[in-house]
């Protein structure tokens, strides 16, 4: 068991990364109903938009430390630019439409925000590590690690309680709240039910910018990184229970364990290791950790 | 019959144009093992199932024509497309079995999963399957007879298009039987088909082994055209390709899965030459295109223009 | 309807021209060459190179004259488009008369897949970077041609380095894509140092799949693990996020990392000094022993494209020349005139050609002979540049014609590293 | 005096603290109209749901002709001849008014036969006789969507006479249906039951109704029968008529 405290650090550095991506995505689940495989998108554009803004002041002279509020801003950015709009123009259009309906909408979303990226951006990696320098290394058990990996630990389970918090201490998070509970008495009860979706639905935009543009310090920002972050995004997100935000964040967990378990000792097994947690956990809970049927009234 | 028609056009069409463009019977071929597996999709569609897992039935089409060719040493074209719509439609039977017991995006993931451990085994059983080098496919011989490449290619298009309608009419039947007709019952009310006393999980399960079977084949003619297979084919994006397909071309005829399938290799081989990098804002736009405007895909055009011919 | 109609006269449309065939004797318009890269996607940061140097070289040629006083016409296409796409545009090319030689491809896979159809349809194919050993094993391929080298010289190269280097280096971790091209450079790179010090052993071995953005689990398992020697053959983006992790994470200065192609990433991160990194082949512009040719395409790439050559862009550039040198052969053996295909794979056939970085020989099984130069990082910024380094000649590392490659692997000795130049001979 | 047809015994079942049955006893006898009456949310569909093993019981067994059928499901029960028509009708909402019909006589009659159309001469007929009997003849092309409440409930009710059942279970037949189509609908339906020789239970809130159509009624509340009896007797039971229909 020599590898025991540094599986752990791992496992909970790699939920961390994988929760950021999961999140939004359950978000606007639960309050839309709608599956969004373009929110594999936004992770992309907010890890883009924050190594170009990075980037910028960085190589203007800023000091080091201004890449942390960066990191967040961009993120705001991202979600003020896309969420409103593309709530309004297409992802409206998929309320109450079958799964089929949505996932298809939003996947074609995906396909062109991939190769406007790639007309943006081109192919090359960039990478903006200001933050992970400032930050400094730890020595853990004689692995050193990012001081940032273990930061964003901790941001991973502020956002938790943060969203906790919103959802249930502010004006807006119980109108949400409500309008997942019953859309049709909420709007009975005088809640622009249309102002929630939108507002939800950026919030979600705004966790997924953040999820990518907290992994770029690290990672760098390449193509691809939108497609890899949905399918894990979604896969998460059905083993925690759809809709259910603790649900993804025990999820991510237990996937991010999943991943680091494997490779510390059956690394052929690591590809694999969402799914197999997926299976396991659909074989026994059909709906998920957090999840249940919802019956059809007769 | 105004319908059958414009089918038959197409047809006509699909298998002229080849003959002017030689390269273009190699995508057309493409088109055929493609328009077979969105089939498959379109089958499942129908019952409100979407799976983004069927290259996995796709790929066991392919690798098992893979390894009677490159292991086996059967190089025959009719014993090598049963074995692989037998073998994807085992397949189909197990996975089928557990699959339809779920609904919506549960079913959806789980043939996700299914497929990407398919892929991970494709890769990692390297002896097995050659890992991502893949497997290479002797051309077959054809009802004992040894033929040139050429003719082979001939044969696989234009035999290709005469199983396509065979099959096109089978499953045409079946999806106007009872057991086909329930498929949509399923999506709108499963529970009155309960109480019909019909086995919903069976009317599923032989939806599903079907839809595998037609993968399979789809699969099998695509190893038998491009001569090299690798674990790609079950890679998760082929699988969404095939739903994509399906919902271009339209789930509401047979013909709908090929016609898209045309339609998406056409928009590819041209935006390969003309816009390597909008490939898929074409077809993005397009996917949006046909689902705001055109919900029962391009097959919705036909049916439009035989509802007026039948209905003036 | 309309809109089937669209698409099959889309279709349609999307045939090019059928262009007339040469007649044999007569020069052609223009010499028609397919050059299958990867232009999108993860990949591209490798393949980009590569296309680069193939415009540049194309530039320079034509601007010269062209091949025999033909020019040479390219066409680009993208490899990330999968598979079967590749296949498609590998046949429309030689389907439609436009080319007359294939340079392809990238990618391992796609060799393997383009080659029975390069024979199939009698297209020359020179593949310029795909360098798997299988593609000649079990396989006679009449129109294909490798002038570079295969896996196994190359990591066995890598290997002799260490042997001569680290000689006391006994743990071994590995960090490998996970794909062919990753597993088979873990095998040959395992067997060859178990070959060279027997006490060797492998500690941990990783194959994490390409694209994956983040390594540090890897990176914790490597560190956790204590090697001597961490050897990766990761490439472009991967090599990229896994070098600049590692290197914040210490992982280069516990231990002795070995990256095969790192010499792909000097100009995009600050590598520290003693990494032991090659270009699978010789392809590096910039060793002691460089061509004033080598130099002078350098500075043409540099001022072209902004920065310095990679060795993706050398083997292009080099497989390029291979072509030209193919067709001058050619047509001085028929006595001037334009040489016909077959004239051209026979030029092709055992063809020694002088290339930018060395000397390139194509054996009777259509394989290359290629030196492999190895050398380790300076710590300096700037212009890409080696120190230690070692050109092993490609005689010497290559498995005879006919030999099981990984056999021939493991019948090697101490003695076989210990005879070859040593490490710092190349200065 | 004949074994029941269908014997309910201690049947037991909550959600999430709310007795919908709480140790209910019950026969159905063969061949009688049996009305269950009872305030709203007292658990009268809970009492179909059960019978039909779309709700399983906590506690208690359920049998049909001396048959467990506690645990068997909605298909099962199906089958062993118990069909349903329902509070919200039950559609396929793809198909048409027809095609629901043909779906419902085929499911016994060479559903799985799949390379034979649906629509089968036979099949037709039989659909087209079922939508004659509850007065939607001229309705068969249009979409099972597109129809008002009441042809809804027809259709609902038409789908259920399909099967041919021995006992057929319907929830609140008449909701919906307008009052000038309610007696003749009924009239109609009884005399199908009637000559076939079915028996029927329903859950109804129209009070004349029960009177006209029950051999006997069942007052259910808060999860518990409190009276049983002919319909002269219990509607005229004060106890009765302050609970339940005063509720009403």
């Amino acid at each position: 068991m020599d590898f025991l405290l540094p599986m752990l650090v791992d496992g909970l550095a790699a939920s961390a990364l994988i929760f950021f991506i999961a999140v939004g995505l359950t978000l606007v689940f639960s309050v839309l109903r709608v599956l969004n495989v373009a929110h594999g998108s936004f992770y992309a554009v907010g890890a883009y938009v924050a190594v170009t803004i990075g980037g910028v002041v960085m190589s203007a002279g800023a000091p080091q430390w201004l890449s942390f509020p960066i990191l967040f801003l961009s993120a705001a950015l991202t979600a003020a630019l896309l969420g409103p709009v593309i709530e309004r123009t297409f992802i409206r259009f998929t309320y109450g439409k079958p799964e089929a309906v949505q996932i298809l909408v939003t996947f074609a979303l995906f396909l062109i925000f991939e190769d406007l990226q790639k007309l943006v951006f081109g192919v090359q990696a960039y990478y903006q590590d200001a933050a992970v320098n400032v930050l400094g290394i730890s020595d853990i058990g004689g692995i050193i690690y990012l001081n940032y990996q273990l930061l964003l630990i901790a941001l991973a389970a502020a956002v938790v309680v943060a969203l906790r918090v919103m959802l249930h201490h502010t004006r807006l998070g119980k109108m949400i709240v409500a309008v997942v509970a019953d859309p049709e008495v909420s709007a009975t009860l005088g809640i622009d039910t249309r102002r929630v979706y939108m507002a939800a639905f950026t919030i979600g935009v705004f966790l997924a910018a953040l999820g990518g543009a907290l992994a770029s310090p690290n990672s760098g920002v390449a193509p691809g990184l939108g497609a890899e972050a949905i399918v894990l995004g979604f896969a998460v997100a059905a083993i925690g229970g759809l809709g259910q935000i603790e649900g993804a964040a025990l999820a991510a967990v237990i996937v991010g364990i999943a991943r680091v378990l494997a490779i510390y000792y059956v690394p052929q097994l690591e590809p694999v290791a969402p799914y197999l947690v997926m299976l396991a956990v659909l074989l026994v809970r059909p709906y998920g950790l957090f999840g249940a049927a919802t019956q059809r009234k007769i | 019959m105004l319908h059958f028609i414009i089918i038959l056009a197409l047809a006509a069409a699909f298998a002229a144009i080849p003959a002017f463009f030689p390269w273009l019977a190699f995508v057309f071929t493409l088109v055929l093992a493609k328009g077979f597996a969105a089939l498959g999709v379109a089958i499942l569609l129908r019952a409100g199932l979407i799976s983004i897992g069927h290259a996995l039935f796709y790929a066991v089409g392919a690798y098992t024509v893979g390894f009677l060719s490159s292991r086996a040493g059967v190089n025959l074209l009719i014993p090598q497309l049963v074995a692989a719509a037998v073998v994807s439609g085992l397949f189909g039977l197990v996975i089928g079995l557990f699959m339809v017991r779920y609904r919506g995006i549960f079913f959806a993931m789980l043939n996700l999963a299914v497929s990407m451990v398919g892929y991970t085994l494709l890769s990692k059983l390297y002896t097995l399957t050659g890992g991502t080098d893949g497997l290479s496919i002797a051309t077959p011989r054809v009802l004992g007879m040894t033929v040139g490449r050429e003719a082979f290619e001939a044969i696989l298009l234009y035999g290709g298009l005469g199983l396509a309608f065979v099959v096109g009419i089978v499953v045409h039947r079946y999806l106007k039987s009872p057991m086909g007709e329930a498929l949509p019952a399923v999506e709108s009310n499963e529970i009155r088909l309960e109480y019909l006393g019909i086995a919903v999980p069976r009317v599923l399960l032989f939806a599903y082994v079907g839809s595998a079977v037609l993968a399979g084949i789809g699969g099998a003619i695509h190893a038998l055209i491009v001569g090299h297979i690798t674990p790609d084919l079950a890679y998760w994006t082929t699988s969404g390709q095939l739903v994509l397909v399906a919902v271009l071309g339209g789930i509401g005829g047979v013909a709908g899965p090929f016609i898209g399938a045309t339609f998406l290799e056409s928009v590819r081989a041209a935006a390969v030459i003309y816009a390597p990098d909008a490939w898929n804002i074409i077809i993005g736009a397009g996917l949006l295109v046909v689902i705001f405007f055109l919900p029962r895909g391009l097959h919705g055009l036909i049916e439009r223009i035989t509802r007026k011919g039948e209905r003036p | 309807m309309k809109a089937i109609v669209a698409a099959l006269s889309l279709a349609m449309t999307a045939a090019p021209m059928l262009a007339p065939a040469a007649l044999a004797q007569d020069k052609p318009e223009q010499l028609g060459m397919g050059i299958f890269t990867f232009a999108s996607g993860p990949a591209a940061a490798y393949g980009m190179p590569g296309r680069n140097a193939a415009e540049l070289m194309i530039e320079q040629i034509n601007a010269d004259g062209g091949i025999g006083g033909v020019p040479v016409a390219p066409t680009y296409v993208d490899e990330a488009q999968g598979g079967e796409g590749v296949v498609s545009e590998f046949r429309r090319l030689a389907g439609d008369g436009s080319t007359d030689i294939m340079v392809a491809a990238l990618s391992s896979g796609n060799c393997m897949a383009l080659a029975p159809i390069a024979d199939q349809l009698e297209m020359p194919m020179v593949t310029w970077n795909c360098d798997t050993h299988q593609l000649f094993l079990n396989a006679e391929h009449p129109y294909v041609f490798r002038p570079n080298s295969s896996t196994v010289p190359e990591f066995v190269a890598y290997a002799a380095y260490a042997a001569q280097k680290a000689p006391d280096a006994t743990r071994i971790a590995i960090i490998n894509p996970d794909y062919a091209f990753g597993h088979d450079a873990a095998a040959i790179f395992t067997a060859a140092m178990k070959a060279f010090n027997p006490n060797a052993e492998v500690v941990v071995e990783l194959f994490p799949k390409l694209g994956t953005q983040s390594f540090n689990t890897e990176i914790s398992r490597i560190a956790a693990a204590r090697p001597d020697i961490i050897f990766s053959n990761m490439w472009g983006g991967d090599l990229e996020s896994f070098a600049r992790q590692a290197s914040a994470r210490g992982l280069f200065r516990s231990s002795q990392v070995i990256l095969a192609l790192g010499e792909s990433i000097l100009q995009r991160v600050e590598l520290p000094e003693g990494v032991i990194v090659g270009v699978l082949g010789d392809s590096f512009w910039n060793a002691p022993d460089a061509k004033q040719e080598a130099l002078d395409f350098a500075a043409a790439y540099n001022e072209k494209f902004g920065d310095y050559p990679v060795f993706p862009g050398m083997k292009m550039a080099n497989t390029i020349l291979v072509v030209k040198t193919a067709y001058e052969a050619a047509m001085e053996a028929n006595g001037g005139t334009w040489p016909t295909k077959d004239e051209v794979l026979a030029a092709l056939d055992g063809i020694t050609a002088e290339t930018l970085t060395g000397t390139v020989t194509v054996r009777e099984d259509h394989d290359g002979i290629v030196d492999q130069i190895v050398g380790m990082t300076t710590g300096g910024t700037g212009t890409p540049e080696l120190a230690e380094m070692v050109r092993y000649p490609g005689a010497a590392i290559t498995p005879p014609v006919g030999a099981d490659p990984i056999e021939w692997v493991s019948t090697l000795t101490p003695e076989f590293a210990a005879e070859l130049p040593a490490p710092g001979s190349l200065n | 005096m004949s074994a029941p047809l269908l014997s309910v015994r201690g049947v037991r079942v909550a959600f999430g603290g709310v007795k919908a049955a709480d140790g209910v006893d019950l026969d159905v006898n063969a061949g009688e109209f049996l009305a269950i009456i009872g305030p709203n949310g007292s658990g009268k569909t809970t009492f179909i749901n059960l019978a039909t093993g779309y709700v399983k019981p906590q506690a208690g067994t359920i049998r049909l002709e001396g048959r467990d059928i506690t645990s068997a499901r909605p298909r099962d029960v199906t089958k062993l001849g118990i069909a349903r028509a329902f509070q919200i009708p039950q559609l396929f909402t793809e198909h048409t008014v027809l095609e629901n019909l043909m779906l419902a006589v085929a499911a016994n009659q060479g559903f799985w036969r799949w390379q034979s159309p649906l629509g089968s001469p036979a099949v037709r007929e039989a659909a087209m006789d079922l939508l004659t009997t509850v007065g939607l003849a001229d309705m068969v092309g249009a979409s099972s969507n597109a129809l008002n409440e009441g042809a809804r409930k027809l259709t609902d009710i038409a789908l259920a006479l399909a099967l041919k059942p021995r006992l057929l279970l319907l929830d609140e037949p008449t909701a919906g249906v307008s009052t000038d189509e309610k007696f003749p609908l009924m009239d109609r339906l009884a005399a199908v039951l009637r000559e076939r020789g079915v028996t029927a239970v329903f859950v109804e809130h129209d009070m004349d109704l029960v009177r006209r159509y029950a051999d006997r009624v069942v007052v259910w509340n808060q999860g518990r029968v409190v009276a049983d009896g002919a319909p002269d007797a219990v509607l005229t039971d004060p106890a009765v008529l302050r609970d339940v229909v005063g509720v009403l």
